[in-house]
């Protein structure tokens, strides 16, 4: 059974129609990537499957059982969890509050102690920021917190919304590389990427969206050498 | 029309404009920014690249007079620009645009652009109550160069829409003519390439390259895609923990083994 | 929505107070008088035959609505007379509306002397400051249990009736040879007077004059009395509530207050309507609903006398108003449109307000 | 096609200047057609309610040009209109006093009186806009909630002060004679309010300082003045790096707008059955012209407008339900704001829902057309 | 002497008061950054809550239900006291759910207009004949009337400066509140996700923070402290206002400019500025002049603010460009 399977999922900010019915599906262990142009739609899916949006038509089935008609809080109590566009740290906390929230839904105490141990070992960085307000890290600093924060939770499934955005490229590739480590333990990753390049080499399977339908779907592999891919989201190159 | 743009003659092509000296500003016990110099001809393009939280963004805002910088000179065309608050720094002529946009999300995009352009005039409020012909004249002027600049990205035949209705892509493109629109003898861009895909980043790299031709202005940019960088810009300063590590041609900068380690990593191709 | 325009066979009256906001409960009471006036009329016959019929707008304590719902019952409703209001900056407001339109106004409680100053059309049944101020002055300066010459004012200065009664009582006290030795303001609802109240008793007055609504005159007794101040407090009009005497209680113990007349008077007048209001109402009159009963009846008496209803000939024969035997005293209008009444001195005693004594105008 | 072909397409200076009065000219005759026509057709009640809600108009529309427009939150408006009131009052009572002997009404429509009496109300929205830059200059540090509870304190305080001021001198004797130490006092009526005002006040001055006050908010709105004032708006630091002196513009909104609100406080001391008092100044009356800018649509004029008649006719509307009145009123207002948060008419103005050929007259370009 | 120290005594019991009062705006304030202008009105509620609950328990034990001999037994008392807890947060609760939950994405502007209707609702409605009614009323006092009374001077000019039991609960009472807010908004996860919710609720929710309950909750906390306020406001103040009066929206006023002086959504800052704001009406209104008592709040208020735009403990938010 997949983790996530959505079906004809349709979604709309009042008159714009930003999702004209999609279907994907992410089997528990991938890593599966949405790319697209700006404006695809990319974003509307996460927000959607999260419980920000609601749709207005299909559905979206998480370990099987509907979601759609869920609360975003109740969603991310399933340990769904989305790490939204512009990273969503709350700047008025410190970056250590900001972490602890992202375990607010567990109760397991210790358990909590050792991902948090881990996650600041993934980023050193973040460690020495501890008690800054994360309102005024930087933005490489803040997307680190997003990801620290999320793994936090324990996530089944994490969606990241264009975590390379604004990144270093030493940052990018510490990122990503936190991508596949995190995949090897187990955590089922969907990822949005402008990026595409580096997006079809962590994923295993990718979709592409355009103006809110799917276009293509197939391995990443595959894709990434698709002469129409390269040529619309690759540079040609 | 295109006298309206045209409006800075061409200098002698490395007449040094923008001036740099110590700049240096720290938040608590975090020095942000230490001993920044800079010496920006007419022009020129350069890049400013490191890593996160480097204090790129931080000498942006220095620059722009966001911050008031705690050490340091800053000059423009000789004229001394410490201690001006934004909007006389941005009169004097340096114009930039935001890492996190910063639209006029409820204003039309025509209006964000001439809203910009109205610095370059300066209107009576009984002339704009009775309408006089001055004031028609002026408001004419100003709507044109809008709907010109507007022209570069495309954006013409939406100048009526609301800024919050353009795409992010979209919308940094409208902050660049925005802050082309003020007339600056210097832009500074912040990651203007940002969010797009390596196929819009392309465009952008050409239509940069365009803009400093056209309009003859000096370009300052943040950018964290290296190959973009290294294409366009002339010279390239390096920070790291808001010390300049490096500065120099993006052959040396590529080369410079304390950027690689501080900043571009092992596999920098990659990007 | 009532008609227009009176149909034949009835008088409309209309009355503007403060039904809803910081005042509602004054103009309560004197809508609850007018009322208890008119169903006495209606049941008699009502006047000349005709029913009286009362309109209310409320104004919200506000003299801009106390405007609009005056010209609404002036012009629109076309009204035979208007009663209202108790705060005189309201009926400053209105009075020139009806003057200009030639319609008689009684205002029942508005003590300021220019409100009915505006023309000849405007009438009151309540004594004005400058009388009401010299008999408290004259009280306080010769009653043998309290022969003051040295007194404290705490005044509400939202309140023109306040401010105008403290001007006056000052006037009179002081031209009587005593002095006053601490003059303190607060804002009617104000729940703490104790900065007052202190400065107060370091000045050591022998008596307290507090020219306000009983509403808030009950807080500052209890406090006084909490910070040890003994001395007699003393007040107008405004202090006429059966409330007063539950909130204080004891705290008034010899304290005293001028009014139109004492819930104790046997004769049958007064207690023909305390009798009547608390069957209808449950509760004890108050001074304002007193007034607006009386300036109802003046009003119908005018009315039954007037050769027509236009509004010169009631005004006319308001002006002649003589010996009217009102439940807040024996009425006559002098030449400036204002009744010429004796006050009475009302001494507090855990909680009941007991006559002391008549102090009749120009004595 | 390009913008410049547009715009170069040559308008005589003729008609550029009719193009330009005749708003004005057209606002100025439709206030003598109300003058003249609606007394004698409805009656003076519903005549006084035009002029209420004519004055609620300019003090909405103006309050607009501060909360809407610039996005400075101020609950200080009704302290600007009281300032207004008290100057032109003293102005027209006393020299009413000092040169016809009595502070009643003086000449006819258009007479000297009135002329008197309109210099006053100017007179008024100048101390009015003394006091707006004065509580402008807060707004240069403070930022929202913080502005608007500073604003409020200003009503605050300017009802206390007022409510100490001395008696209203109405002997022309007296004031002729007096020295200038019996003025120490500022008689102008303490707490009872200021009566005795002439009553100037008519549809037709009320309409007229109306058209004025909404012709000028709309050419700011639509003027740099204006963008710059929105800009401050959406965001205050994108528009200082855009070169829009902030401070400067913040203060501007200040001044404008409380210079109209001092005019309507002018109009409404001269109105009859209105006796200006130092309540007028609390933070209640302020909120009154608050919620009309909010219901009415942020930053749109026709939408504050209607939003001003609709709040200030309501609880004349309701005035039969007696003691239910302000429950009514404000459950109405609830549900007012839960059904249209945008406000009435959002951000547009009315004509924006004008079908399409309605605003395509032979003479006006459509909005797209004019933008290329 | 005794003056001073009587003006002293009786502005740290108003002051503990106001500050009780800007608790609950701040409290408000601090998670969505609205004026709850409606918040006055539960102290309203609070008040006229305890005096209907109180004339109606006090002749269960044989008391005069207006003018008690003695004061009810201590458990009456807090039930009361409880009983008007629960109800002011229900009524918080309701308000919050039907007012203000619709306009969660509205901006800011709508919910504080709504805020007004709402007070003006409660207000006038309160105002009826079956509900409060429109006349004052006398609280009948459920304390022992304990005071300390200290002597100063020797025969004619003997003064005492009055200490009543009172004061010296609402002093520990605010105080015990204050810290027990503190601890819970900083020291809990619960205060945390409150604060995060204050930030963003998008985000909020994204952490599986259920944002709606957190919102219902700072209500029901924040309006229950207005009851207690109210509570103890009429035990302090016997003489009850009617509910519609308007100096109890002042009273609000006061209580939301000692939030704002002290920092607005900063806990400390509120108590603060509450004990600020009663020393500066006390002692002006004594040495200086009565009449100018608002004014001295007001101008104290405005000169704060431009010395500390944020007020006196509010952390300057440096937007990050
Ligand atoms: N809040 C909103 N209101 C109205 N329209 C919106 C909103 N957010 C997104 N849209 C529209 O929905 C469409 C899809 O947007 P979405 O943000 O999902 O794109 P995306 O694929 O994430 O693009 P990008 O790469 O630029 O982030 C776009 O046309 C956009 O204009
Ligand atoms: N207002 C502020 N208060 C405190 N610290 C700040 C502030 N602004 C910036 N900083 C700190 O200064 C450092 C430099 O920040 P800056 O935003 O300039 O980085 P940057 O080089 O632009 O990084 P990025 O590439 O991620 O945008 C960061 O560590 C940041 O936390
Ligand atoms: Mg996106
Ligand atoms: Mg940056």
């Amino acid at each position: 059974m997949a983790l996530l399977d959505i079906e004809n999922l349709s979604v709309s900010y009042g008159s714009i129609r930003a999702l004209r019915g999609i279907s994907l599906k992410v089997e528990p262990g991938e890593i599966v990537t949405l790319i697209g142009g700006n404006g695809a739609g990319k974003s509307t899916t996460l927000r959607t499957i999260s419980g920000l949006l609601s749709p207005q038509e299909g559905q979206i089935l998480f370990e099987g059982k509907p979601i759609a008609s869920k609360s975003p809080h109740a969603i991310a109590a399933n340990r769904l969890i989305h790490v939204p566009e512009g990273r969503g740290i709350f700047a008025n906390l410190t970056v250590e509050e900001n972490l602890r929230l992202g375990a607010y839904c567990r109760k397991d105490t210790h358990e909590i102690r050792q991902d948090y141990e881990h996650a600041l070992e993934l980023f050193p960085r973040v460690k020495e920021r501890l008690w800054q307000l994360a309102g005024t890290l930087s933005g490489g600093e803040q997307q680190m917190v997003a990801i620290a924060r999320a793994l936090l939770a324990r996530p089944k499934l994490l969606m990241l919304d264009e975590p390379s955005l604004g990144l270093a490229p030493q940052i990018v590739q510490l990122i990503f590389q936190v991508i596949r480590k995190i995949n090897a333990g187990g955590t089922t990753i969907l990822l949005v990427e402008q990026n595409a390049n580096l997006a079809l080499q962590v994923a295993h399977r990718a979709y592409v969206l355009e103006v809110g339908k799917i276009e293509m779907s197939g391995p990443a592999a595959e894709l990434a050498n698709s002469d129409d891919i390269r040529k619309a989201y690759l540079g040609g190159h | 029309m295109n006298q309206v743009l045209e409006h800075r003659s061409a200098g002698a092509a490395q007449q040094t404009l923008l001036e740099v000296k110590d700049l240096g500003i720290s938040f608590g016990g975090l020095k942000a920014v230490q001993n920044f110099n800079l010496t920006l001809p007419s022009a020129g393009l350069y890049g400013l690249i490191g890593p996160n939280g480097a204090g790129k963004t931080t000498v942006f805002n220095l620059l722009t007079g966001i911050y008031q910088p705690q050490t340091g000179s800053l000059s423009l065309n000789g004229k001394n620009l410490l201690g001006c608050k934004p909007h006389e720094v941005t009169a004097a002529g340096i114009a930039r645009t935001f890492q996190n946009i910063r639209l006029f999300p409820n204003l039309s995009i025509l209006d964000n652009v001439r809203l910009a352009g109205q610095i370059r005039i300066r209107p009576k409020l009984v002339s704009t109550f009775l309408r006089t012909n001055g004031y028609r004249e002026q408001e004419a002027a100003l709507k044109a160069q809008a709907m010109d600049l507007l022209e570069i990205f495309d954006l013409q035949d939406r100048a009526e829409d609301l800024a919050q209705n353009l795409s992010y892509g979209h919308q940094r493109r409208l902050e660049i003519i925005r802050a082309l629109a003020t007339k600056p003898s210097v832009l500074l861009l912040d990651e203007p390439a940002a969010g797009l895909n390596p196929q819009e980043k392309l465009a952008l790299a050409q239509s940069i390259r365009q803009i400093r031709d056209r309009f003859e202005v000096a370009i300052l940019l943040i950018e964290h895609d290296m190959q973009l960088v290294m294409d366009i810009c002339e010279r390239i300063v390096v920070l790291d923990h808001g010390v300049t590590i490096c500065e120099g041609t993006p052959q040396t900068v590529q080369n410079d083994e304390k950027v690689i380690a501080a900043y571009l990593g092992a596999i920098a191709d990659d990007a | 929505c009532q008609s227009r325009v009176a149909s034949t066979d009835e008088i409309v009256i209309g009355h503007f107070g403060s039904i809803t906001g910081s005042e509602a409960t004054f103009g309560i009471s004197t809508d609850r008088g007018i009322q208890l006036a008119i169903e006495e009329v209606n049941a008699a016959g009502g006047v000349n035959g005709k029913k009286v019929r009362l309109i209310t707008y409320d104004d919200k304590g506000d003299p801009r609505e106390a405007g609009s719902a005056v010209t609404r019952l002036v012009t629109r409703d076309q009204v035979t007379a208007v009663l209202g209001e108790v705060a005189s900056g309201l009926s400053l407001a209105a009075a020139p509306i009806c003057q200009e339109n030639g319609v008689p106004m009684i205002s029942p409680s508005s003590t300021n002397p220019k409100v009915t100053q505006v023309g000849d059309m405007i009438y009151r049944v309540c004594f004005i400051d400058p009388f009401q101020g010299s008999v408290c002055a004259k009280f306080a300066r010769e009653n043998d249990k309290i022969k003051a010459t040295k007194a404290a004012i705490l005044c509400d200065q939202t309140a023109p009736y306040s401010v105008g009664l403290q001007e006056e009582f000052e006037k009179a006290f002081t031209a009587g040879g005593g002095t006053i030795v601490s003059k303190q303001a607060y804002q009617a609802g104000d729940q703490d007077f104790s900065a007052q109240l202190t400065s107060i008793r370091a000045s050591e007055p022998e008596v307290i004059f507090i020219p306000g609504y009983y509403t808030d005159v009950g807080n500052i007794a209890l406090q006084a009395r909490k910070l040890g101040l003994k001395v007699p407090m003393l007040g107008g009009d405004g202090w006429d509530s059966a409330k007063l005497g539950q909130i204080a209680g004891d705290a008034l113990n010899g304290c005293y207050y001028s009014n139109h007349y004492s819930h104790e008077d046997p004769s049958p007048r007064v207690q023909n309507f305390i009798k009547l209001y608390q069957g209808k109402y449950q509760e004890t009159p108050d001074g304002l609903a007193a007034l607006g009963y009386d300036a109802a009846r003046i009003l119908f008496t005018a009315m039954k006398t007037a050769p027509s209803l236009s509004g010169k000939d009631i005004a006319a024969e308001l002006a002649k108003t003589t010996g009217f035997e009102g439940v807040t005293g024996v009425i006559s209008m002098d030449a400036n449109r204002n009744p010429v009444k004796p006050a009475v001195i009302l001494e507090m005693k855990d909680g009941t307000p007991r006559y002391v004594a008549t102090i009749a105008p120009g004595e | 096609m390009s913008a410049s072909d547009v715009l170069i397409e040559p308008t005589s200076h003729g008609v550029n200047i009719l193009k330009s009065a005749a708003p004005i000219l057209v606002g100025i005759a439709l206030a003598v057609g109300i003058q003249f026509l609606l007394p004698s057709t409805v009656g003076p009640y519903y005549s006084r309610l035009v002029i209420d809600a004519g004055i609620a108009m300019i003090l909405a529309v103006s309050l607009n040009i501060v909360n809407g427009m610039t996005g400075q939150f101020s609950i200080g408006h009704a302290g600007f209109m009281t300032i207004g009131a008290y100057t032109a009052g003293s102005i027209t009572f006393y020299s009413s006093l000092l040169i016809w002997g009595t502070a009643a009404k003086h000449g006819s429509f258009l007479g000297s009186g009135e002329w008197m009496f309109v210099i006053a109300c100017l007179c008024g929205g100048i101390t009015a806009s003394i006091a707006g830059f004065v509580v402008g200059l807060p707004s240069l540090r403070l930022r929202g909630d913080y502005l608007a509870i500073v604003t409020l304190g200003f009503g605050e305080i300017l009802r206390v002060l007022l409510q100490q001021t001395g008696k209203v001198v109405d002997n022309a004797e007296i004031v002729r004679n007096a020295p200038l130490t019996t003025f120490a006092t500022v008689p102008v009526g303490g707490a009872i309010g200021f009566d005795g005002i002439p009553k100037y006040t008519t549809l037709f001055w009320v309409y007229a300082f109306l058209a004025i006050t909404v012709i000028f908010a709309y050419r700011l709105k639509r003027s740099s003045f204006g963008r710059a004032m929105l800009s401050v708006r959406e965001d205050e630091i994108a528009a200082q790096a855009m070169g829009i002196n902030t401070s400067r513009q913040k203060l501007l909104a200040f001044i404008t707008a409380a210079f109209f609100a001092g005019v309507g406080g002018g109009l409404l001391a001269h109105e009859s059955g209105v006796i200006i008092s130092p309540k007028d100044a609390g933070f209640q009356r302020s909120f009154d012209y608050v919620i009309m800018t909010v219901l009415g649509g942020r930053g749109s004029i026709t939408g504050v407008m209607l939003a001003a008649i609709l709040l200030s006719g309501l609880p004349e509307v309701l005035r039969d339900f007696e003691r239910y009145r302000i429950i009514i009123y404000a459950a109405l207002l609830i549900f007012m704001m839960l059904s249209r948060p945008q406000g009435l008419f959002g951000i547009h103005e009315i004509w924006d829902f004008f079908p399409r050929s309605w605003k395509t007259l032979p003479w006006k370009k459509s909005p797209r057309e004019e933008a290329q | 002497m005794a003056d001073f120290l009587q003006t002293l005594m009786t502005a740290l019991a108003i002051g503990s008061l106001y500050a009780l009062i800007a608790l609950g705006y701040t409290m408000v304030y601090g998670v969505l950054k609205f004026i709850n202008f409606a918040h006055s009105d539960i102290v309203v509620l609070g008040a006229w809550l305890s005096y209907s609950f109180a004339i109606r328990a006090l002749p269960l034990v044989g008391l005069d239900a207006h003018n008690p001999a003695t004061p009810p037994p201590i458990w009456m008392t807090a039930g009361i006291f409880v009983a008007v807890l629960l109800l002011c947060s229900l009524a918080g609760f309701l308000i919050e759910r039907l007012a203000y939950r619709p306009l969660r994405r509205a901006p800011r502007l709508n919910v504080l207009i709504t805020a007004i209707g709402v007070s003006l609702l409660l207000q006038n409605v309160g105002q009826l004949d079956f509900v409060f009614g429109a006349s004052p009323q006398k609280m009948p006092a459920l304390l022992p009337n304990w005071e300390l009374p200290i002597q100063f001077g020797q025969g004619e000019s003997i003064r005492y400066v009055v200490l009543p039991l009172i004061d010296c609960i609402i002093f520990a009472v605010s105080g015990l509140l204050m810290l027990a807010l503190e601890l819970l908004i900083f020291r809990t996860k619960f205060g945390t996700a409150l604060r995060a919710v204050s930030f963003n609720t998008d985000f909020a929710a994204l952490m599986g923070i259920p944002v709606d309950r957190a919102i219902s909750l700072t209500f029901m906390l924040g309006s229950a402290l207005a009851g207690a306020a109210g509570f103890l406001y009429v035990l302090k103040f016997p003489s009850m206002n009617q509910p519609a009066h308007s100096v109890w929206v002042l009273l609000g006023l006061k209580a939301f400019v000692a939030a704002v002086v002290g920092g607005i959504g900063n806990i400390r800052g509120a108590v603060l500025g509450g004990f600020i704001i009663a020393f500066v009406e006390q002692f002006g209104a004594y040495y200086i002049s009565s009449n100018y008592r608002d004014v001295y709040v007001f101008s104290l208020l405005i000169l704060i603010l431009l010395i500390k735009p944020t007020g006196l403990l509010g952390s300057p938010v440096r937007e990050k460009v």
